[in-house]
C-alpha cells in the first residue's frame, strides 16, 4: 500500500513569517476544535445523566492539580513520544509500522531478562545493559518485518500485525515460565534488579529519567530528518520513490532502515517501561500505545517537532479521560467515546484550517 | 458520430446538433485559481459544428485547465458554459459525457493493471455483457483510424505510444460530438499522427467538434481550421489559418519571437520537414567535436524489461566527448531500458557501460552520478521530481551529501536556498516560490528543474530521453541551447528522442532502435526521413 | 464423526469470521478506502447482534441490525474520506475507539449489572440434505449455521461481481486509478461510500457471528484481536476475494490444529503452540503469496482538483 | 493528605457517608457488567455501603499500567479504604501504600507474600483450595475417565489450581487422565468455545473452566454434548449458560470478605491477611446433574476442608 505523502512542509523554511504568527494560525483550529468537540462530547454525556462540566473539569485539570496527575502524564508521554516516531519515522518512507506494540513487548521482555539475571550489577553497567537489550530486541523485531518486505516484498502492515501476536506469547512465555514471579497475581516477571533501574528525576513521585532519553530522541529525530541528508533522504524516498531512486537513493533500504530504527525506539519504550515504570515485564503493559502513537504520528502529520506536543496533548487527555469515572461516574465505556469525538474533532480542524486558508486566499 | 455506439447522453438532455448558426459549446467568463495562481481569467471559447479548433499557447497558459473546466473536471470560479445554446451546469466528467463531450487527456489515465478493453470499456453501460463485443468494436474502430493496438494486452506493457492510442480509443469508443484533444500527438510518430489527423477529418465530417491541443505549429497548421490562442489564462485571439502563417502563429503561442530565429526554432516549430533541417553553421565542425576519446562506451548491452524479458539486446555504442549521439526508433523498442540502463536506473542483465574507462554496471545508482552520468528521464512527473516536495528540495536531490551543501556534517540550508534562488533565475524557473511544491509547475518549468539538477552536476555524461515532450516553443528553444552547451563542455551526449525533427537538429550522429538493437547507423546529414522510416519499422539494412 | 471431520467443520466455523471481516476490508480498499476500524465494529456487531437477538428473540434481526450498524460506520469513515478528505487512518482508529466504547455502553444500557449471563440461543446448525452425506466432508462443509453458508455465498458472489461483471471492473478502478475511472464518469465517492458502508456491515456480521455462534453472549473480550488479523488476512489474500478465503482457511487451520495439538497434552509450551498460526501465516507469504498486491491507491483520498496529492 | 476539597461528587455508586464512615474506593480491572469477578466486587462494595453505611466508588477496567495513578487520585480525594480488586494490582497497592500510610489498602493475592506495608489487607485467594473438591466431583463425574482443566493464561494460581485437582485425583484414588489446557486469554470467550470444542471431541467429560468471560464460550461448546458430559464453572452460578451440562461453581464471596476487614478496621487494624477459604468466602456450589451420592461425598470433602482436616498444597510449579 502506498503511504500518504508525508512532507514537513517547514522543514525547510525555518525563516519565513513571524513564529508566534505561525503558531497562532497553526494552534488556533485546533483550539476551534476541541471547543467543538468538547461541546458535542458534552452534550453526549449530559444526555446519559452525568455532569459534562465537572467531566471536563477533570480532563484538563487532573493532569496539572496535582503532582502525581503531571508525573503520570510525563510518565505516559516518554513511550507514546517514543511509539509515534517509530510509527512516523518509516511513515516518510510511506511504510507502515503497526508493529510498535510488539517491538515494545519483545523489547521490556528483553529489558527485564537482563535486568533479572543480572540483578546484582551495579546500575552503571546494568542500567545500560537493560536499555541496550530493549532497543536490540525491538531491532530484531522489526527486523524481521523488515527483512521481509526487503527481501520477499512482504507487505509491513501484514507482517507487524502477525508480529504483535507473536510477541503476546513471547511475553507470555518469559513471564510465566522463565521469569515468573508467582506473587504477581498477573503473568509478570519478577522484579528487575536495583541496578537496572532508572532514577527519578524531581518529586516525589518524579518521573523516570527515560523521559530525558525520550526527549533526546525526540531531538534527535528533528535534527535527522531535517538537516541531516539521510533525513532527506527518508523524505525523498517518501515523497517519490521513482525519483528518488534515479537520483541514487537507495530507496529499499531506506525504508528498511526506517523500520529498524522504529522498532528501536518501540523497543527502546519498552525498555523504559520496565526500568523507570514497572520495574518488571508485565503482560498488558502496552495498553493502547501503539494506537496513540499512530494517532500522535497522523495528527502531527509526520512532523517530528510536533510528535512530542501533540503526544503530551494526547497524554493529558488519556489521564484526565480515564479519571473522568473517579470524578463523575461516568462508565469506563464512555471515556472511549469521548476520546474519539475529540480526535475526529481535531482532525475536522484541518478541514477548518482549510475552509479558513482559502477564506483568506 | 458515426464511431461508437452513443452509450453516454440520453436524447431529452441533448438534442441533436442545431442547425444553423448556434454554436455546440460556447464558454464564456470563465475563471480558475488554484491558491494564488490564476490559471483562468475571465477566458471564453467557442466551438463551431464540425470543425477541428486549434488551442494553442505556451506552457501553462490556460489550456488543459480551460479544457478540464469544460469536461467537468475543474469547478470553476465563475463562467458560463453553453452547449448548443443552452446553459450547461457540467459539474463532474459524467456530466460531460453526457453532454456528448469527450477528451483524451494530457497525461495518461490509464488503470495500468487492466487490460485495453477494460480500460476503454470502463465506466460504459451495465450491461454485463462479456468483452468479446467490446474487444471487437475496438478491433474495429483500430482499423478504421489507424491506431494499432492490441485490446487484449495489459496496459502496463504496452509502449506509451500505445497507450496514447488507448486515450484515444477510449474517446472514439463512447463517441462523442464534442472532441477534446490534449495533446494527443506528443507520443506519436510522424506516421500515426497522420493516421490520426485523416481520423479527424473523417470524424468532423460526422459533424463532430473537435478540439486540438497541440504545441507543433505544423499539426496545428495541417489539422485545423480556426486556431485560439491562450496566454496567461485569457483568450488572446482566434485566427483562421488562412489569416496566418507559421511564423505568425509561433509568434502568437509565444510571445513575440526575436528576429534571430534559428533553424533550432524551426525545428521545434515542427515547420521543416525531416531530413530538410541542415543546420546554417554546419559548420561546427562535427569531427573536430568528436575528436577526442570515447567517454561512453557500450558494449554487448543487455537490459531487461519490467518484465524480465531481454529489452536491450546486445546494443554497442560509443560518444565521443562534445559529440551528440542521437538514438531514434519507435516508442517501446527498448528506448526507456536503454535510457535506464545509461543512466545506471536500471540493471543490466550484461555488457558493460564504461566513463571514461571505468565500467559501472552493477554499481549503484549513486557511483553513476559522482561518475559524473547525469540523466533527464522521459516522464518528468513520475520520475524527475520530488512532486509534493519544494523546488528547493528537488533541487538539492541528488546532491544531498555533497560537501557544496553541507557544514559539520549536517546540510547547509542556507546555501541550499541560496543555490536555489539563483537557479530558479539563471534556468527561469516560474514558481511562486522556492518553497512551492515542484509538482504544481508547468511541464516546461519542470523540465527546467530538472535539467538545472542535471547541469549542476558537470556531467561528463548526459542521457536525455524525450526532453522537449509536451514543451512549448520557448522551453524547447531552452532546451536545445542547455544540450548545446553541454556538447560545446566536452559532454558525451545521448539523445534518445522519438521526434525526428530534434534528433535532426541535435545529433551529430544517429542510431536507430528497432526492438532492443542497433539496427542502423547514420551521420549528420546522410540520411533521409524514408530511409530512417524503414529503419525504424524494423527493414533491416542488409534486406 | 471421525476425528477429522471434527477438525474440518471446527476449522470451517473458525475462518468465517475472519473471511466476513476480510472481505470487508477489501470491498472498501478496492474502491481505495483502507479501514483500521474492524476491531470496534466487530465489537459493535457482536454487542448490537447480541443484544437484538436478546431483545427480539430473533437472531435474524439481531444479525441485520448488526449489518446496519456495521454499514453505519462503513458509511462515516466512507463520507468522512471522502466529503471531508480526513485522513484515512486516524478516522478508522477514532472509529475503531467510538464503536469500542458504544458497544459496552449499549450493554451497559440494555442489560447492565447483572449476577448472571444473559443468554440467547445460538444460530442452529442447518443440514443441506444429500451433500450432508458425502464422506469425510460432507459434514464438515454441510452441517453448519446459516453465517456459514452466507460467508461462502458473499465470497463466491463478491468474486463474480468484482471480476465478471463491468459494474466489478469500474468498482476496483476506483482504487487503482480514481483519477481515471472519474475521467469516464466512475462516481468515485458514491462508490466509496457504498463499499465501505457494504464493508462495515460485513465486519458488524462478523462480529454478530461471534455472540451467536461461539458464546451465546456478549462480553467484551469476544473479539480479542480478531479485527486485527482480519487487516492482516486480506493482505494476505492479496485483496481478492478467492485467496483472502484461502488465506482464512489456512490460518484458520493452523489455529484449530495448534488447539488440537495442545489438548492433545503434547509436550510444548502452550505459547509456541499459540503462535503457530502466526508464524506459518508469514512463512507462507514469503515462499507462496508473493505476487499479492494491494490495490494502488489503497489509503489515499482522492481530490479531483489536485495534482500533487 | 491533600483532601482533594471537591466532595460533592463521587462516581460510581454514590451514596454519601456521614462522620467517620468509611470511605471506600475499589479498582476493577474488567466491566461491572461482567456477571462474573467485577460484579462480584460491585456487590461487596453495595453490601459495605450497606451494612457499614460507607460512601462507594469505584473505577472500571482499569489496566495495570494505569493503577497507581488512580490509586493516588483516591487517596488524594481523600478516600481511607481503597481496595484493589485482583491480584494484578498487588503491586501497585502496595507501592501507594507506601506513600500513603494513612489509608488502608486491601490487595488481593494468590500467596502469603512478604513484606507487606502495615496499612495493606492481603486477601489470599486460595484458588487450590477452591479446585481441590472439583478434583473430587470431577473423578466422581467422569464416565470416560478423561478430565480436562482449562485455564487462561498459565500464571501460577492456574498451576496451583491443576496441581490441587492432581492431588485430590491421586487422594480419591482416581485412574483418569487428567489434560489442563490454556487458552491464552482468560476472557476471550471464542477461543475459549473452540479449545472447550477440542476438549470434549477429544473424549474428555468433564471440564473444569478456570476463566473469566471466556467460561460463556466455553458453556457454549458443552450446549450440544452428549448427556453425561460436565462442565464446572468459578466466581459465580453459571448454571444458566447450559442448565444440562452444569456441573457447579467455587462461589466467591468478598463481601463476606470487606465486612470483616471494615470491621476490623473499626476495631483499629489497619493490616494484616486474610486468607479465603471454605469457611471464609469460598463456597462450593451444590453440584447438579449428578447423584446425590456424588453430592454427598463432596460435601463431605468441603467440611474436611474447612476443618483443615485435608491440606491442599499450594504447588505452583509450572505443569509439563
Ligand atoms: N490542479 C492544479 N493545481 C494547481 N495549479 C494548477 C492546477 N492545474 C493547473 N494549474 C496551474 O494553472 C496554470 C495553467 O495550467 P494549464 O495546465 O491549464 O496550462 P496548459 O496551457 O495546459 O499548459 P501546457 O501547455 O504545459 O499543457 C499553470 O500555472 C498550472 O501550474
Ligand atoms: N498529473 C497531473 N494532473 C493534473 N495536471 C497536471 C498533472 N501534471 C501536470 N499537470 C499540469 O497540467 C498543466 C499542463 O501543462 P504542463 O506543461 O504542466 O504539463 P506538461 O508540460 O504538458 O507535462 P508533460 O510534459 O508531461 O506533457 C501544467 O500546469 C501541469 O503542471
Ligand atoms: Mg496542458
Ligand atoms: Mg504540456
Amino acid at each position: 500500500m502506498s503511504a500518504p505523502v508525508l512532507t514537513e512542509p517547514d522543514a525547510l523554511a525555518p525563516a519565513r513569517p513571524s513564529m508566534a504568527a505561525r503558531v497562532i494560525r497553526g494552534v488556533l483550529p485546533y483550539v476551534l476544535a476541541l471547543v467543538l468537540a468538547f461541546v458535542v462530547a458534552g452534550i453526549v454525556i449530559a444526555a446519559l445523566g452525568y455532569d459534562p462540566i465537572e467531566a471536563f473539569r477533570t480532563i484538563l485539570t487532573t493532569s496539572f492539580k496535582t503532582g502525581f496527575g503531571f508525573t503520570e502524564t510525563l510518565t505516559k508521554w516518554v513511550p507514546l513520544t517514543l511509539l509515534a516516531l517509530g510509527f512516523t519515522i518509516p511513515l516518510a518512507v510511506g511504510r507502515f509500522n503497526i508493529g510498535g506494540e510488539g517491538q515494545l513487548l519483545v523489547g521490556a521482555t528483553a529489558a527485564a531478562g537482563v535486568g533479572i539475571v543480572y540483578a546484582d550489577l551495579p546500575s552503571a553497567v546494568l542500567l545500560p545493559m537493560v536499555i541496550v537489550a530493549g532497543v536490540l530486541a525491538g531491532v530484531v523485531w522489526a527486523g524481521i518485518a523488515a527483512l521481509l518486505m526487503g527481501r520477499f516484498h512482504v507487505n509491513e502492515i501484514l507482517s507487524t500485525v502477525l508480529l504483535n501476536f507473536v510477541s503476546f506469547q513471547v511475553l507470555d512465555y518469559a513471564a510465566t515460565e522463565v521469569w515468573s514471579d508467582p506473587a504477581a497475581g498477573v503473568a509478570a516477571t519478577q522484579g528487575v534488579g536495583e541496578g537496572a533501574e532508572l532514577p527519578t528525576i524531581g518529586g516525589p513521585p518524579g518521573v523516570h529519567a527515560g523521559l530525558l532519553l525520550a526527549g533526546a530522541v525526540a531531538l534527535a529525530t528533528i535534527l535527522v530528518t531535517r538537516r541531516t541528508s539521510a533525513g532527506f533522504e527518508l523524505r525523498a524516498a517518501g515523497t517519490n520513490p521513482r525519483a528518488a531512486a534515479i537520483n541514487g537513493i537507495r530507496v529499499e533500504r531506506v525504508a528498511v532502515i526506517a523500520l529498524i530504527v522504529g522498532g528501536a525506539l518501540g523497543g527502546l519504550a519498552g525498555a523504559l517501561e520496565v526500568s523507570g515504570v514497572h520495574g518488571r515485564a508485565i503482560e498488558g503493559m502496552q495498553t493502547n500505545f501503539l494506537l496513540l502513537g499512530i494517532i500522535i504520528g497522523l495528527i502531527a502529520r509526520g512532523s517530528a517537532v510536533w510528535v512530542p506536543v501533540v503526544a503530551f496533548g494526547i497524554a493529558i487527555l488519556e489521564v484526565g479521560a480515564s479519571s473522568m469515572q473517579r470524578t463523575v461516574g461516568v462508565p469506563a465505556e464512555m471515556v472511549l467515546i469521548i476520546e474519539a469525538l475529540i480526535l475526529i474533532f481535531l482532525l475536522l480542524s484541518d478541514v477548518i484550517a482549510g475552509r479558513l486558508a482559502r477564506r483568506v486566499a | 458520430m458515426t464511431a461508437g455506439h452513443t452509450t453516454g447522453h440520453s436524447s431529452e438532455s441533448v438534442p441533436g446538433p442545431v442547425p444553423g448558426p448556434a454554436r455546440p459549446l460556447t464558454m464564456a467568463g470563465v475563471s480558475k485559481s488554484f491558491g494564488s495562481v490564476h490559471a483562468l481569467v475571465e477566458a471564453d471559447f467557442e466551438l463551431a459544428a464540425g470543425e477541428v479548433h486549434g488551442l494553442v499557447g505556451g506552457n501553462g497558459a490556460g489550456k488543459t485547465t480551460l479544457m478540464n473546466v469544460l469536461y467537468g473536471l475543474y469547478r470553476p470560479d465563475s463562467g458560463e458554459i453553453r452547449v448548443d445554446g443552452r446553459e450547461a451546469h457540467i459539474r463532474s466528467p459524467r456530466d460531460a459525457i453526457e453532454h456528448g463531450i469527450g477528451m483524451v487527456h494530457q497525461h495518461l489515465l490509464q488503470v495500468s493493471t487492466y487490460s485495453v478493453v477494460e480500460n476503454v470499456v470502463l465506466g460504459t453501460g451495465k450491461d454485463a455483457g462479456g468483452l468479446r463485443d467490446a474487444a471487437r468494436r475496438i478491433t474495429e474502430l483500430s482499423d478504421q483510424f489507424g491506431l494499432a493496438v492490441d485490446p487484449r494486452a495489459r496496459t502496463d506493457r504496452l509502449s506509451v505510444g500505445a497507450r496514447q492510442r488507448v486515450e484515444i480509443l477510449k474517446v472514439l469508443y463512447r463517441g462523442a460530438r464534442i472532441l477534446i484533444l490534449d495533446e494527443p500527438t506528443s507520443s506519436l510518430t510522424p506516421q500515426e499522427v497522420d493516421d490520426l489527423f485523416a481520423s479527424l477529418r473523417g470524424i468532423v465530417a460526422e459533424g463532430t467538434s473537435v478540439v486540438f491541443i497541440s504545441h507543433k505549429v505544423r499539426e496545428v497548421m495541417a489539422i485545423c481550421g480556426r486556431i485560439s490562442v491562450m496566454r496567461d489564462g485569457r483568450r488572446l485571439t482566434t485566427v483562421h489559418r488562412s489569416e496566418t502563417d507559421a511564423t505568425g502563429l509561433a509568434s502568437l503561442m509565444v510571445g513575440e519571437l526575436a528576429a534571430e530565429q534559428s533553424s533550432d526554432v524551426a525545428a521545434a516549430l515542427g515547420l521543416a520537414a525531416v531530413g530538410e533541417v541542415v543546420p546554417e553553421e554546419p559548420a561546427a565542425p562535427v569531427p573536430a567535436r568528436a575528436g577526442g576519446p570515447a567517454r561512453l562506451t557500450v558494449s554487448d548491452l543487455v537490459v531487461p524489461s519490467d518484465q524480465g524479458v531481454a529489452a536491450v539486446r546486445g546494443v554497442d555504442l560509443a560518444v565521443r566527448a562534445g559529440e551528440v549521439l542521437g538514438v531514434a526508433g519507435v516508442a517501446g523498442n527498448g528506448q526507456v531500458e536503454l535510457a535506464e540502463a545509461l543512466a545506471g536506473v536500471r540493471p543490466a542483465q550484461s555488457g558493460s557501460v564504461r566513463v571514461d574507462g571505468t565500467d559501472l554496471v552493477g554499481r549503484q545508482t549513486r557511483h553513476w552520478l559522482t561518475a559524473g552520468v547525469a540523466y533527464v528521464p522521459e516522464d518528468r512527473h513520475r520520475d524527475g521530481i520530488l512532486g509534493a516536495a519544494s523546488v528547493t528540495d528537488n533541487l538539492l536531490l541528488g546532491a544531498q551529501r555533497s560537501s557544496a551543501y553541507r557544514r559539520g556534517g549536517l546540510i547547509d540550508w542556507r546555501r541550499v536556498r541560496e543555490h536555489a534562488r539563483t537557479t530558479i533565475e539563471t534556468y527561469s524557473i516560474k514558481t511562486p516560490g522556492p518553497d512551492a511544491p515542484a509538482g504544481n509547475l508547468s511541464g516546461g518549468n519542470i523540465q527546467r528543474l530538472v535539467l538545472a539538477r542535471a547541469f549542476d552536476r558537470e556531467p561528463t555524461v548526459l542521457v536525455l530521453q524525450n526532453p522537449t515532450r509536451g514543451l512549448d516553443l520557448r522551453s524547447a528553444q531552452f532546451v536545445y541551447d542547455r544540450v548545446h552547451e553541454a556538447r560545446d563542455r566536452g559532454c558525451a551526449v545521448v539523445l534518445i528522442s522519438e521526434d525526428l525533427d530534434e534528433l535532426s537538429l541535435l545529433a551529430d550522429r544517429m542510431v536507430v532502435l528497432y526492438s532492443g538493437e542497433v539496427v542502423g547507423e547514420r551521420a549528420r546529414g546522410d540520411y533521409d526521413a524514408y530511409e530512417l522510416g524503414r529503419l525504424m519499422a524494423g527493414v533491416r539494412e542488409d534486406a | 464423526m471421525n476425528e477429522f471431520a471434527v477438525l474440518a467443520q471446527l476449522t470451517v466455523v473458525a475462518m468465517v469470521p475472519y473471511l466476513l471481516a476480510s472481505l470487508g476490508t477489501m470491498l472498501g480498499g478496492l474502491a481505495g478506502v483502507f479501514s483500521v476500524s474492524q476491531e470496534g465494529v466487530m465489537l459493535l456487531g457482536a454487542s448490537v447482534g447480541f443484544l437484538v437477538s436478546y431483545g427480539t428473540g430473533s437472531s435474524t434481526v439481531g444479525i441485520l441490525v448488526a449489518a446496519a450498524v456495521g454499514a453505519l460506520f462503513g458509511f462515516a469513515l466512507g463520507w468522512a474520506t471522502t466529503a471531508l478528505r480526513l485522513d484515512q487512518f486516524v478516522v478508522g482508529l477514532a472509529l475503531f475507539f467510538a464503536a469500542t466504547g458504544l458497544a459496552g455502553l449499549l450493554y451497559r444500557i440494555v442489560i447492565g449489572q447483572t449476577a448472571t449471563t444473559p443468554l440467547v440461543d445460538t444460530l442452529p446448525r442447518v443440514e443441506i440434505p444429500l451433500l450432508k452425506d458425502i464422506p469425510l466432508l460432507g459434514t464438515a462443509l454441510f452441517s453448519h449455521n446459516v453465517l456459514v453458508y452466507f460467508a461462502a455465498l458473499v465470497t463466491v458472489g463478491l468474486w463474480f461481481f468484482l471480476y465478471r461483471t463491468r459494474a466489478g471492473l469500474n468498482l476496483r478502478s476506483v482504487g487503482e486509478n480514481p483519477k481515471a475511472a472519474d475521467s469516464l464518469g466512475i462516481p468515485v465517492v458514491r462508490t466509496r461510500l457504498w463499499t465501505t458502508a457494504v464493508g462495515g456491515a460485513l465486519m458488524g456480521v462478523a462480529g454478530a457471528f461471534l455472540p451467536l455462534v461461539y458464546t451465546g453472549t456478549f462480553t467484551e473480550g469476544i473479539v480479542g484481536g480478531r479485527g486485527w488479523l482480519a487487516i492482516a488476512l486480506t493482505f494476505f489474500g492479496g485483496w481478492r476475494p478467492q485467496y483472502i478465503a484461502a488465506g482464512a482457511l489456512f490460518f484458520a487451520t493452523m489455529d484449530v490444529v495448534a488447539l488440537r495439538a495442545e489438548v492433545s497434552g503434547i509436550d510444548i509450551p502452550s505459547q509456541v503452540l499459540l503462535v503457530i498460526p502466526y508464524v506459518a501465516t508469514l512463512v507462507v507469504m514469503v515462499f507462496a503469496f508473493r505476487w499479492a498486491r494491494v490495490p494502488e491507491f489503497l489509503g489515499k483520498n482522492y481530490d479531483r482538483e489536485s495534482r500533487t496529492g | 493528605g491533600s483532601d482533594g476539597g471537591d466532595s460533592g461528587d463521587s462516581g460510581g455508586g454514590g451514596g454519601s457517608g456521614s462522620g467517620d464512615a468509611p470511605r471506600i474506593a475499589a479498582v476493577f480491572s474488567g466491566t461491572t457488567t461482567d456477571a462474573d469477578y467485577t460484579f462480584l466486587g460491585l456487590e461487596a462494595l453495595q453490601a459495605a455501603e450497606e451494612d457499614h453505611g460507607a460512601e462507594v466508588t469505584y473505577s472500571e477496567s482499569v489496566q495495570v499500567p494505569d493503577a497507581e495513578r488512580v490509586l493516588r487520585e483516591y487517596v488524594a480525594d481523600g478516600y481511607n479504604v481503597v481496595w484493589t480488586h485482583g491480584s494484578q494490582f498487588y503491586d501497585a497497592t502496595v507501592a501507594v501504600a507506601e506513600e500513603a500510610p494513612d489509608v488502608v489498602f486491601i490487595a488481593e493475592q494468590d500467596t502469603e507474600p512478604a513484606d507487606v506495608p502495615e496499612n495493606v489487607w492481603v486477601l489470599d485467594r486460595n484458588f487450590h483450595l477452591a479446585f481441590y473438591p472439583l478434583g473430587v466431583l470431577a473423578a466422581a463425574a467422569s464416565e470416560s475417565g478423561n478430565i480436562a482443566y482449562l485455564g487462561g493464561v498459565t500464571l501460577p494460581f492456574s498451576y496451583s489450581e491443576v496441581h490441587a485437582v492432581e492431588q485430590a485425583l491421586e487422594d480419591s484414588g482416581s485412574d483418569a487422565t487428567f489434560t489442563p489446557v490454556w487458552t491464552g486469554d482468560f476472557n476471550d470467550p471464542t477461543k475459549a468455545q473452540q479449545f472447550a470444542s477440542q476438549l470434549l471431541a477429544d473424549g474428555n467429560d468433564v471440564v473444569l473452566t478456570s476463566l473469566n468471560l471466556g467460561a460463556v464460550g466455553a458453556f457454549e461448546a458443552v450446549g450440544d454434548a452428549a448427556p453425561g458430559v460436565l462442565m464446572t464453572a468459578k466466581y459465580t452460578d453459571k448454571s444458566n449458560l447450559s442448565a444440562d451440562h452444569y456441573l457447579t461453581s467455587v462461589l466467591y464471596d468478598f463481601s463476606v470478605m470487606l465486612d470483616e476487614i471494615l470491621t476490623s478496621i473499626e476495631d483499629g487494624e489497619t493490616g494484616g491477611y486474610l486468607g479465603m477459604s471454605y469457611e471464609q468466602g469460598i463456597s462450593l456450589q451444590t453440584p447438579q446433574n449428578v447423584d446425590q451420592a456424588v453430592i454427598d461425598e463432596v460435601n463431605g470433602i468441603v467440611e474436611q476442608l474447612a476443618s483443615g482436616e485435608i491440606e491442599v498444597e499450594r504447588d505452583v510449579t509450572p505443569v509439563e
